[in-house]
Order: C-alpha cells, then structure tokens, then sequence
C-alpha cells in the first residue's frame, strides 16, 4: 500500500480516497462527453454510408491498409504499455514509470507520423476534399462525402492522440526527474484513461474507414 | 420571527470566520478565487448583464413589431437582432441561469459540502463562459449574425452574412464552460453528500441540478462538434450539410435538436427544483410525493433525449420518424404532469404564507402549464403543420422559459437572497414587481397564441397588416413586463446596503443551507453536519399554533 | 361566435383545415379544462389553507400511491388518444390523391416560382380552381425555404437536392396567404404571395387571359432532345442506355442489386448525380448535368419523363 | 483498490493484437452483409477489453458501470432514432 499520508488532501475533500474517487468519476464523465462528441460524427458517417453505400464501398477501397493497419496495432500496444506505466505508478517505480511514459509517447508519435505520410500521400492523390479532389470513382461526389468524413474522424482524432502526446511527455519528464507522483498516482490513472479512450476511437475508426468493402 | 419553529435546523453557533464576502476585497480576490459561492457571484453579475443585452434586443424587436410595415429596422438587423435575442438569452442567459447561479452557491451548501468537487475547474468554467460571451459579444459588436438561434444550414453555413463563425466559437467555448460545470455537480453530489444524506433525503433541488448536469454532459458535446462542423463548412465550402455533395441539410437538424431538445429541460428542470423548494417551505407542509417527484425528474432528463425530431415535422423527415417522435413527446410529457399535480397537492392543508417567492412559485406553476400544454398542440403532428414556426412556438417556448424559469430564477433569488447577501428585500416593492411581471408577461405573450394559429410566421419584420392589432398588445405588454425587470435589478443592489438584515434562517425553511450563517463563512459550515432525516420536516399545525401563541 | 371565430381562426379554405381544426378545438377544449381545474384547486387550496385560516390541517398519512398513479395513467391515454388521432390526420396530409393536379414550386431567395402543367408560369401567385386537388412538387434553388398556406392549415418544407411535397383541395374561391414560414435569410419576410382559389368559369377565363405556352410537357420534350438526352436514350442510340418510357413510378433493378421505385427524386438525381445509382445492366456513362440545367427545366424534363409513364413501356423507336 | 496482474495486461494486450488480425482477415472474406456486423462485433470484443482491463472497469464501482454504459447508451439514442428518419424515408 502506497503511503497515504503523502498525498496532499484538497480542502474540500476529507480524505485521499474520496478524492481519488471523485476525480476517477470525473474523468469517466468525461470520456462520456468525449464518446458523444465523436457520436456526432459517426452518425454522420452512418447516415451518409447507408445513403450511398456503394460510393463509400469504393472511397474507402482507395484508403491505405497498411498504415491503418499498421497505426492500429501500434495504438495498442502503446495502450498496453500505458497499462503497465499505471501499475509501475502505484507500486512507485518512478524511473519505470517515466520509461513507459516515454515508450507510450514515442508509439503516440509514431502513429502520428504514420498518419501524416498517410495524408501526404492522400493530399498527392487529391483526395483532400476541395477544389482539388479528384478520384477515379463511379460516384465521385459522395466519394468526396466519404472523404470528407475521413478526413474529419481521423483529424479529430489525431487531435486527441497529439494532445494525449504532450500530456503523456510532460507527464514522463516530471515523474523521471522530479519522483512527482510518489504516492500521488491518481493523476497518472487519469491520464492512462484518456489514453486508453483515443485507442478505443481508433479500434472503431479503423474497420469503418478501411475495411467497408475489401473482399471484392 | 421566532426560532422556536425551527424544529428541523438546529441552531448556528455564533460567527466566528468571516464570511465568504469579507474573506479577501481585492478585485484579485474575486476574479482568482475558487469558493463556490463567490464563482456563483461572478456568474450572476455576468448572466444579468446578457440578459438585459437579449432584453434590449427583444425590445427592439417588439418596437420594430408595432407597424406591420417594418418601418423601424431594416429586416437584416431585425434578422440580427432576433438571432442575438435568441443565442444570447438561450446560452449566455437561461442555460447557465439557475444551475451557475443558485446551482453554485446551493449545490454545496444543501449536500453539507465545503466545495464542489473540483473547485479550480468550476473558476475555469467561468472563463470559459466569459470568453465564449466576448466571442459573442465580438460579432454582435462587429455586425452581428443573421441565423437565427438555430443555426439551420445550409444557409448558414453558406449565404447567411456576417461572422457565423465568431458566435459558433463562442457558444462553443461557452458549451464546454458547461459541461465542466455539470461534470463538476455530478461528481460532487456524487462524492461530496454529508453523512446521513442519503438520495432520498436530497432536496429536489438537488435531483433537478444533477439531472440538469446529466443533459449539460451527454448533449452539449454534441452541439461542439454540429456548430463545429458547419463552422468547417462555412470556412472551406465543402462539408457534410451541403446538398451539392450530396449531403442532408436535415442532418444538421438532427444533430442541433439532439442537443437543443435536452437543452429545453437544461433551461425548465432547475426552475422546477426551485420551485420543489419554495412551495413546502412557504406552505410549511412536507412535499406531496417526494419520491414521485424525483422519480419524474430524471425521468424526463432521460426521455427528453428521445423526442428532438418533433422539431422537424415539416421538415421532410420521414413521417415514420415523425410519428415516433410525436408519440415520445407526448410521453415526456407525462412527468411534467405528475410534477404539476404533485405541487398542487402539496399545497393541500398547509399554512401557506404568500411573500415573494411564494408569488413566483405559483406564477411559475400557472405559466409552466400553460406552456407545457402548448407543448402538447405543437407534439400533435396534424396541429404542428400548421403551426410550425408560428408565432404559436414562440408564445408557446416564452410560457415556458419566461413565464416558467424565469420566474423560477426570481423565485429561488428571492428566497436565497438573504443567505446570498445577508440582507432582506424590501417585501412590498417585490411582490409588487412580481405581480407586475406576471401581468406584463400575459399580455405580451398570450395574444401570440391567437396570431400563431392565425398565421404570423415568426421571424417576420414585415407582416400582413390584419396582425397588428395583437401585436399592438404584445408591445405593450412588453415594456410593462421590462418594469417589472427593471425593479427587482434596482432593489435589490439597495438591499446590499439598506436591507434588513436577514439572520441565518429567516424563512424557518429546513435545508442545511439554512443551519449556517447568512452570508455562509467560506468553508460553510463550522462542523460537517450530520443528517438523521428528509427534506422538507414542516409541520403545518406546529406554524399554525404557533401564530396563535401570538408570535410572528 | 362568427366574429370571435373569425378573430380566433384563419379562413378555413381547403379540405384540411375543418380536420385540424377539430383537433386543435379539442386541445384548446383539454387545455382550458385542465388549465382551469389545476388553478381552481390552487386557488381553493391557497384561500382555504392561508396562514391563519381556521381549517382542519391534521397531515394526510403518506402518500396514497392510488393517486400518484391515477394522474400518471389518466394523462397517459388522454396523450395516446390525442396522438393518434393526430398522426391519421397527419398520414392523411402526406398521401396525395392521385388525381391531383400536379404544380411544380420552385423557391429561391426570395420568391416562389410556379410552373403549371400547362406550362403557364407565375410567380409569388398561385391561380387554381376550387375543388380541384392540388399537388405541389417543390424544390429549392439555395436554402430551405417552406410553403405555407395559414388558411389551407398546411406547410411543407421546401429543400433544396430533393423534391418534397404537400397537397390540398381548395374549397372556397378567395385569396389566400402565401407565406415563407422557414427562415432563409434577408428577406424572408417578404417571401409572401397569394394563392388565389377560383370558380371553375373564373379560373377557365383567367387561363384565356393568360398566353398559353407549351405544354410542361412539351418544353421538357424539347429540352430533352436539345439537352442531348435523346442522343442516348433512344433505342438507335450507339450508347447501351435505358429506353425512359414508361419508368416513371416503377421499380428500377439497380447494379448493386437493390430495387428502387423510380419517383421525382430518383429521376433528379439520375439526371444530377447519374452515378449515385446505376441501372442494372448499363455502364456508367452519363454524364452529370448538375449546375447545368436549372431547377425549372428539370421540373420540365421529370414531367415530360412522367408523361412516358402514361404509356405501357414498349420496345422500339416512338 | 485491487489491480490486475502484469500478466493479466500482457495477455491483454496479445489478445487485443491477434483480434486486430482477427478484423482485417475477415474484412477479406466475403461475409455479404455480415461484413460490416463481423468487425463491428470485433470492434466492441477489442473495446470492451481496453475497458474491462486496462482502465480498470472490472474492478471498479458499479456506479462507474453506469457511466460507461450511459456514454454508449446515449450515443445508441442517437443512431437509432435519427437512422429511424433515414432507413423510413423512402417508405411509401
Ligand atoms: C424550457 C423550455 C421548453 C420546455 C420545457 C418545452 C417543453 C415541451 N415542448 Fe417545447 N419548445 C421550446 C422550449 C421548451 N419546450 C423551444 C425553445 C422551442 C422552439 C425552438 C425553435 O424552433 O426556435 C420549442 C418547440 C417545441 C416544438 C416544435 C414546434 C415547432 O417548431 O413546430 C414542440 C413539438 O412537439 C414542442 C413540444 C414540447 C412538449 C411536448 C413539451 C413538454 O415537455 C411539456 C410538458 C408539460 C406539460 C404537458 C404541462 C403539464 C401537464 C399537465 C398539467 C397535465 C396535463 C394533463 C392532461 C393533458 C390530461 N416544443
Ligand atoms: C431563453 C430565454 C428568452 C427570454 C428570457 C426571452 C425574453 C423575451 N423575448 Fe424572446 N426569444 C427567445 C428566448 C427568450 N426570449 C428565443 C430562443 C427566440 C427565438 C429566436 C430565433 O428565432 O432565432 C425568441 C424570439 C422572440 C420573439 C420572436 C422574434 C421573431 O421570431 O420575429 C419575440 C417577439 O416578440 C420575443 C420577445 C421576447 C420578449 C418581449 C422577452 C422579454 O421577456 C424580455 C424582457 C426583458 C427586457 C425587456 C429587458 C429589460 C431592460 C431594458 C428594456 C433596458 C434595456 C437596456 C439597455 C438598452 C441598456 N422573443
Ligand atoms: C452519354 C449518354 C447519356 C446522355 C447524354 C444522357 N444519358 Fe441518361 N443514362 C445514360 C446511361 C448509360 C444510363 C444508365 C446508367 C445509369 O443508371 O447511370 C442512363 C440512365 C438514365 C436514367 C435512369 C434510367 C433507369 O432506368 O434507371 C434517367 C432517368 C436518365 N438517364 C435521364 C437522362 C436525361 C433526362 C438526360 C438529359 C438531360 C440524359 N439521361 C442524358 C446515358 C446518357
Ligand atoms: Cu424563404 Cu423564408
Ligand atoms: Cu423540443
């Protein structure tokens, strides 16, 4: 057990434990407002995929695999290092700790400059939506629509795997050199959560991008 | 006033911090400061000044509305004016009203918190409130927006004028302001109750403000991200709303009204909570069907999300849709319902005692009704078609936001502001100003049912002559009802200095806001209270012999 | 009461505004009724049990579930009942007889433009006999804009990539409102018109007064073949494309398998957007006229095609 | 609060990888419909170990449970009811 008398107790709260409760509570209702905020674009891409099915069939075949493939796996085995990073923070293991931080965050980069030859292939074929979109498809305007949405997800995501980065990293630098969650591994937790959630965004993003129609 | 009434609150000990009003004076101190109940200050200094801007734009407007000829205003700035009317008082106003305001400075004191759960977040969401208010401040001042509140694309998102994406940003910073703040109530009434409280002995206040903070979390993200993309839409000409992709300009219906139509009880539920207080205690009877009531209140929290599409009856919606849509909004009515009668009943053999407050709550109950059955004719698909954005909508959503929450909102400000201050109101110039607003509010909105079936479309600058004369009224009515807001703003400042002082409990309410000192020291309460029973122990024979004792 | 119901109520000019307006009586009726009886037992209660009145207030032991439960189911069906008269009404209004006159709308910033079968066109007015069933077919050149007719009881919204639709029978000759109920931008409020309802003499004098031109369905023939549609769609034609006659309201076998009954929408987008669904057994070939051809012209052509519906769908050249 | 073993996350994290295999072989085996439902039901196998494990849920409160569950329930209301309006569109 982690010694409690360490943990600095806000004012409001009476003890370390309804403190940890109430910002593990926190968090998870967070994420729920996250899974709504991504919900508003994934009906989006229902609705249009249901509306045009064979134009999305087509779109998502001009998709890369590999590097959404390849981004997937790595997106979980940087969530399975970030389990590990958690349980390394509450048995205070500090300089395991900022390792796997580390590891976590250089995967986190990883899928991002994945993502970004991706799109740098993307914006040569033109398949950026916009005057320039160009694709040979039997349906190319909602071969555009699909685009759209693709190009959407996958940057809102991004968003949060670039923002998870920065925390994760700062994170990793105060626990190698500063020992700062010693004792005090809430915000840690807190952070493999978020983390943990952006993976779960990509688990669902990649078959519905990807995968809509490969085997013909 | 005697304290023997207080059998349910025990007796404050004797000051000994200072209150949370003399805990620092610097401007400093206030604009860092992470008390609830200062936030709670903050907020209402920032929410009456949007009101009285969306005030001053529906004043124009009913100027504007007296001439059928749109002589007044050109239509773009009436245009501008009702869309400012309409975002201003929807999300600067109504939305952060109750739940910032009394929410803040209640929600800890009634669950015998020193805080709120994350106190730093809850000064955050202020700032983001007030920077979402300046981006709408911003394009109000710098030419304003023509949308309308809604928002609908595609002209918004490609014709309409002006900066479209300055007011979306703003309600969209605004927009996690709120989510951090219903993400902080959960929590603390999650987390932070006093031993002893358990849900069932939670004031209603309580159950309505964590309901309310329920809708704030699970819809508002929804509206970022809608607001987010049609921002997208409008700055790079391709998106997902716009018919020349291929898109479907009613996806943005959907995605708005999953958002607005839970918004609607954002903007009802903490009215109904105040109202869920002031009833028994100025009644001094225990509520009637206190589990009933809460059961109601997160009932239609969540069924509220079930029912947006009956926005968009005349949409080109599928008239499937539109049936099962109609059918839920009749059954989200149903609990409003109960709510209705159960207050009714509660007022069966009390003491009942009629000060402000009192007024309000029952103006609250008559108007919410009102506006609620009104709800039922626009749920009623044949009836909607033809009244659909009718003046029918606006009287009916006035009744209820207006005639109902604010009136819930002067209510609940009424009855804390002694707890809030210290200090009393002066009691005769209120209920005057109650009664007038009440009469104001009638005839302003009620000749708008009448204009609504006849046919006045809403957002008309210009009109055909025959609907002048109820308009004539509705002006009128309106600037008896801009009195009756101006008098409560006035006395109650000269209250802060001239009012009577008030003492801890001048109500005799039961509630544990009410066992500290008025104003609160800042951390509350001396000792963490113990709670041993439920809400709302009045006893109206006790008052009654009392009275006849000769005290009071 | 005339007066009072003329104060309270629009015209009620068309086949549909005595149904709504039953249901509309009976709403206000429960309303009034309900409004009425919550404020009198308020009020009652609230004179009888004043602070200081000399009433029995000995508390009521707990709360009767009995009750709680009566005003939960009462509302409960009173609202079905109330829905489902309702939604028939409302079925009702969206199934068009069949011997409708067909009238396409045209909205755009800000006017209406009408185009009779007949090939007359008007704008912001509507001339139409009594008693005759209208259809309009709308559609929007920019934003959504809605058809409103107060004294018809009826609106529709009007949306600009799809047709919709919204029909009445006029009942008594008059002129009535026409009003743009959707915002859509400056001049909204001015999107105004009127439908004037007429006798059949009148309406039969009113046409001679007017230039008769072409047929809708002549002007779509002719844009047919100058748009080059006839170019393929002809049975000589080098192109492998379907012959049109007779497709209007069939079922169309598409390449992706799937059956889809070929109404206005189906012809719009085969027109603007021919990749969205292929016909099953053709290529892709056609070319999109979107941006093109305006949205009166493709109102001419879809009645033209419509008129081929009329006939059996037949092999060989016409 | 009790955690879960190192190896319960390394088995975890290996099922997680042989399911992403497990998706992208199917996507390439003509299911006909099916498809979409085969990664779909994968996508939530892979989603609820992440939530189960590695954040924890197993192990926590029931009241966390719930939060979770409310996140997806209400993004359910979403897809169904506004779905409802687009699969009945073309109903006649
Ligand atoms: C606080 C705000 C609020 C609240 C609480 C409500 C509550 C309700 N609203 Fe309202 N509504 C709005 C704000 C609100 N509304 C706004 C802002 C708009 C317009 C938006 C825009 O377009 O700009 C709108 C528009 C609107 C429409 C769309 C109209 C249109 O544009 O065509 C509809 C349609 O169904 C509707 C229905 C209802 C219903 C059924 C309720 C119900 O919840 C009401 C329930 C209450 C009661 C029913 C009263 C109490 C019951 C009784 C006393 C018992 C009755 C007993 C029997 C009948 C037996 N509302
Ligand atoms: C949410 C809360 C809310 C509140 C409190 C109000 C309050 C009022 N509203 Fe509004 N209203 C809406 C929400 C609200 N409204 C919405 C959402 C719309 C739809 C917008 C849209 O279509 O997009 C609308 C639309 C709307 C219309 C229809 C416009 C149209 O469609 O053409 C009208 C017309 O009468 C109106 C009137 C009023 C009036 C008279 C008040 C009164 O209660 C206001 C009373 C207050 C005052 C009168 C202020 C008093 C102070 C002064 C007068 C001093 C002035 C100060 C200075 C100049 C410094 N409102
Ligand atoms: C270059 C040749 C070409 C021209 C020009 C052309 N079409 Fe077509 N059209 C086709 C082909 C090929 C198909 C079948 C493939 C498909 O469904 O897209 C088709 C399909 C259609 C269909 C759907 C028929 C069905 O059975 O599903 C309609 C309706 C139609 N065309 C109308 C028109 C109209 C109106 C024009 C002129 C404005 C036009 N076409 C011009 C080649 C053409
Ligand atoms: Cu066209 Cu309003
Ligand atoms: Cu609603």
């Amino acid at each position: 057990m982690p010694d409690v008398l360490a943990v600095p107790i806000e004012h409001q709260f009476d003890d370390a434990t309804q403190q940890r409760e109430a910002a593990t509570m926190g968090m998870w209702l967070f994420i729920a407002t996250e899974i709504l905020l991504f919900g508003g674009m994934f009906l989006g891409y229902t609705a249009y995929r249901h509306a045009y099915p064979s134009a999305f069939a087509e779109a998502s075949r001009h998709t890369l695999i590999a590097f959404g493939g390849t981004n997937t796996a790595v997106l979980l085995i940087s969530s399975t290092v970030m389990a590990f990073a958690v349980r390394a923070a509450s048995q205070n293991r500090r300089k395991l700790l900022g390792l796997l931080l580390f590891v976590t965050a250089s995967l986190g980069v990883l899928f991002l400059v994945i993502k970004g030859l991706e799109y740098a292939h993307e914006i040569n074929e033109h398949l950026l939506p916009g005057r320039a979109f160009h694709i040979d498809a039997a349906d190319p305007q909602h071969a555009e629509l699909f685009f759209y949405i693709y190009w959407l997800m996958t940057g809102v995501h991004a968003l949060h795997v670039t923002i998870g980065v920065v925390l994760i990293t700062f994170f990793a630098f105060r626990a190698w050199f500063r020992d700062a969650f010693r004792n005090h591994d809430t915000p840690i937790e807190l952070l493999g959560l978020y983390w943990h959630f952006v993976d779960i965004v990509w688990v669902f993003l990649f078959p519905l991008i990807y995968m809509i129609d490969r085997h013909s | 006033m005697t304290t023997a009434t207080l059998q349910a609150a025990p007796q404050p000990r004797p000051l000994t911090k200072p209150t949370y009003l003399a805990d620092g004076k610097t401007i400093r101190s206030w604009l860092l400061t992470t008390d609830h109940k200062r936030i709670a200050i903050l907020y209402m200094i920032s929410i009456t000044l949007f009101f009285f801007i969306g005030g001053a734009a529906a004043t124009m407007m009913r100027l504007e509305l007296l001439t059928p000829q749109g002589d007044l205003v050109t239509s773009e700035t009436y245009n501008k004016l009702f869309t400012i009317h309409g975002v201003v008082m929807v999300w600067f106003f109504l939305i952060p009203s109750i739940p910032t305001v009394l929410g803040n400075f209640l929600v800890p004191l009634m669950i015998g918190a020193r805080d709120v759960a994350f106190p730093k977040l809850n000064l955050a969401s202020w700032y983001l409130f007030m920077a979402g208010g300046a981006f709408a401040v911003f394009s109000i001042i710098t030419g304003g927006v023509d949308t309308g509140w809604t928002f609908y694309t595609p002209y918004s998102s490609t014709y309409a004028n002006g900066h479209v994406i300055a007011m979306a940003t703003g309600i969209f910073i605004a927009g996690f302001g709120s989510i951090a703040t219903g993400l902080n109530f959960i929590v603390t009434i999650h987390k932070m109750r006093a031993p002893g409280l358990t849900w069932f002995r939670l004031p209603m206040f309580i159950w309505t403000i964590y309901t309310t903070s329920l809708i704030l979390v699970l819809a508002t993200p929804v509206l970022a991200i809608t607001l987010t993309l049609m921002a997208l839409e409008r700055a790079f000409g391709v998106g997902i709303f716009n018919p020349a992709m291929g898109g479907d300009p009613l996806l943005f219906q959907h995605l708005f009204w999953f958002y607005s139509h839970p918004a609607v009880y954002i903007m009802i539920l903490p009215g109904m909570g105040v109202v869920s207080e002031l009833i028994p205690c100025f009644a001094r009877k225990q509520m009637f069907g206190y589990r009933f009531v809460a059961y109601a209140t997160v009932a239609i929290g969540v069924f509220g999300f079930l029912v947006w599409g009956h926005h968009m009856f005349v949409s080109s919606q599928s008239i499937y849709a539109g049936m099962i849509f109609s059918i839920l909004s009749f059954a989200v009515s149903v609990p409003s319902a109960i709510k209705v009668f159960n207050w009714t009943a509660t007022l069966y053999k009390g003491s009942i005692r009629f000060q402000t407050p009192m007024l309000y709550a029952l103006g609250f109950v008559g108007l919410f009704t009102i506006g609620g059955l009104t709800g039922l004719f626009l749920a009623c698909l044949a009836v909607d078609v033809h009244v659909h954005d009718t003046y029918f909508v606006i009287a009916h959503f006035h009744y209820i936001m207006v005639g109902g929450m604010v009136m819930g909102y002067l209510g609940g400000l009424h009855f804390w502001w002694p707890k809030i201050t210290g200090r009393l109101y002066p009691e005769r110039l209120a209920k005057l100003s109650a009664v007038t607003i009440f009469l104001g509010f009638n005839l302003t909105f009620f000749p708008q049912f009448i204009l609504g079936y006849l046919g006045m479309p809403r957002r008309y600058p210009v009109y055909a002559p025959e609907f002048q004369v109820l308009n004539v009224f509705s002006t009128a009515g309106a600037s008896i009802l801009a009195v009756g807001y101006v008098l409560p703003l006035a006395y109650l400042l000269w209250s802060l200095r001239w009012g009577r002082v008030a003492g801890p409990n001048p109500w005799q309410a039961t509630g544990l806001e009410w066992t500290t000192s008025s104003p609160p020291p800042t951390d509350n309460f001396e000792k963490t209270p113990i709670v041993t029973e439920g809400p709302y122990a009045y006893d109206a024979q006790a008052a009654e012999a009392e009275l006849e004792a000769g005290h009071a | 009461m005339r007066f009072v119901g003329s104060f309270l109520f629009p015209e009620s000019a068309s086949n549909l505004a005595p149904n709504v307006d039953h249901i509309y009586l009976a709403l206000l009726a429960l309303s009034t009724a309900i409004t009425i009886l919550v404020l009198v037992v308020a009020l009652f209660f609230c004179i009888r049990y004043r602070r200081g009145s000399k009433a029995d207030r000995t508390p009521p032991k707990g709360t009767p579930m009995r009750i709680e439960i009566t005003w939960t189911l009462i509302p409960l069906l009173i609202f079905l009942g109330l829905f489902f008269w309702a939604a028939e009404e409302f079925f009702a209004m969206s199934r068009p007889p069949a011997d409708a006159t067909e009238i396409y709308v045209v909205g755009k910033q800000w006017m209406w433009k009408i185009q009779h079968p007949d090939g007359r066109r008007e704008i912001n007015e509507l001339h139409i006999p009594v008693g005759r069933p209208v259809k309009l077919v709308m559609t929007s050149e920019d934003v959504i804009h809605d058809f409103f007719v107060p004294d018809f009881r009826t609106k529709q919204d009007v949306v600009p990539g799809r047709y919709t639709t919204e029909w009445f029978t006029p009942t008594k000759p008059g002129k009535y409102h026409i009003f743009c109920s959707q915002y859509c931008g400056t001049d909204h409020s001015r999107m105004v018109g009127w439908v004037y309802v007429m006798e059949p003499a009148e309406h039969a004098r009113w046409l001679q007064r007017q230039p008769a031109p072409d047929s809708l369905v002549a002007q779509g023939e002719r844009a047919f073949h100058s748009r080059g549609c006839s170019g393929c769609h002809v049975q000589s034609s080098a192109i492998h494309a379907p012959l049109l006659d007779g497709i209007f309201g069939k079922p169309v076998p598409l390449k992706d398998g799937s059956l889809v009954i070929a109404d206005e929408q189906y012809l719009r987008d085969s027109i603007l957007l021919p990749n969205k669904q292929i016909a099953a057994g053709y290529e892709p070939l056609m070319p999109t006229f979107q941006g093109q051809i305006s949205e009166e012209e493709l109102n001419a052509i879809i009645a033209y095609l419509k008129s081929l519906g009329d006939q059996p769908r037949q092999e060989g050249e016409r | 609060m009790n955690e879960p073993s190192a190896r319960t996350y390394l088995f975890t994290g290996i099922a997680l990888l042989a399911f992403l295999g497990l998706t992208i072989a199917a996507a390439y085996v003509n299911l006909g419909p099916l498809n979409t439902g085969v990664a779909m039901a994968i996508s939530f196998a892979k989603g609820a170990l992440i939530v189960l494990f590695f954040m924890h849920i197993r192990y926590s409160k029931p009241i966390l449970w719930v939060f979770v569950g409310a996140g997806f329930f209400w993004l359910g209301i979403m897809l169904v009811l506004a779905m409802s309006d687009y699969m009945s569109r073309g109903w006649n």
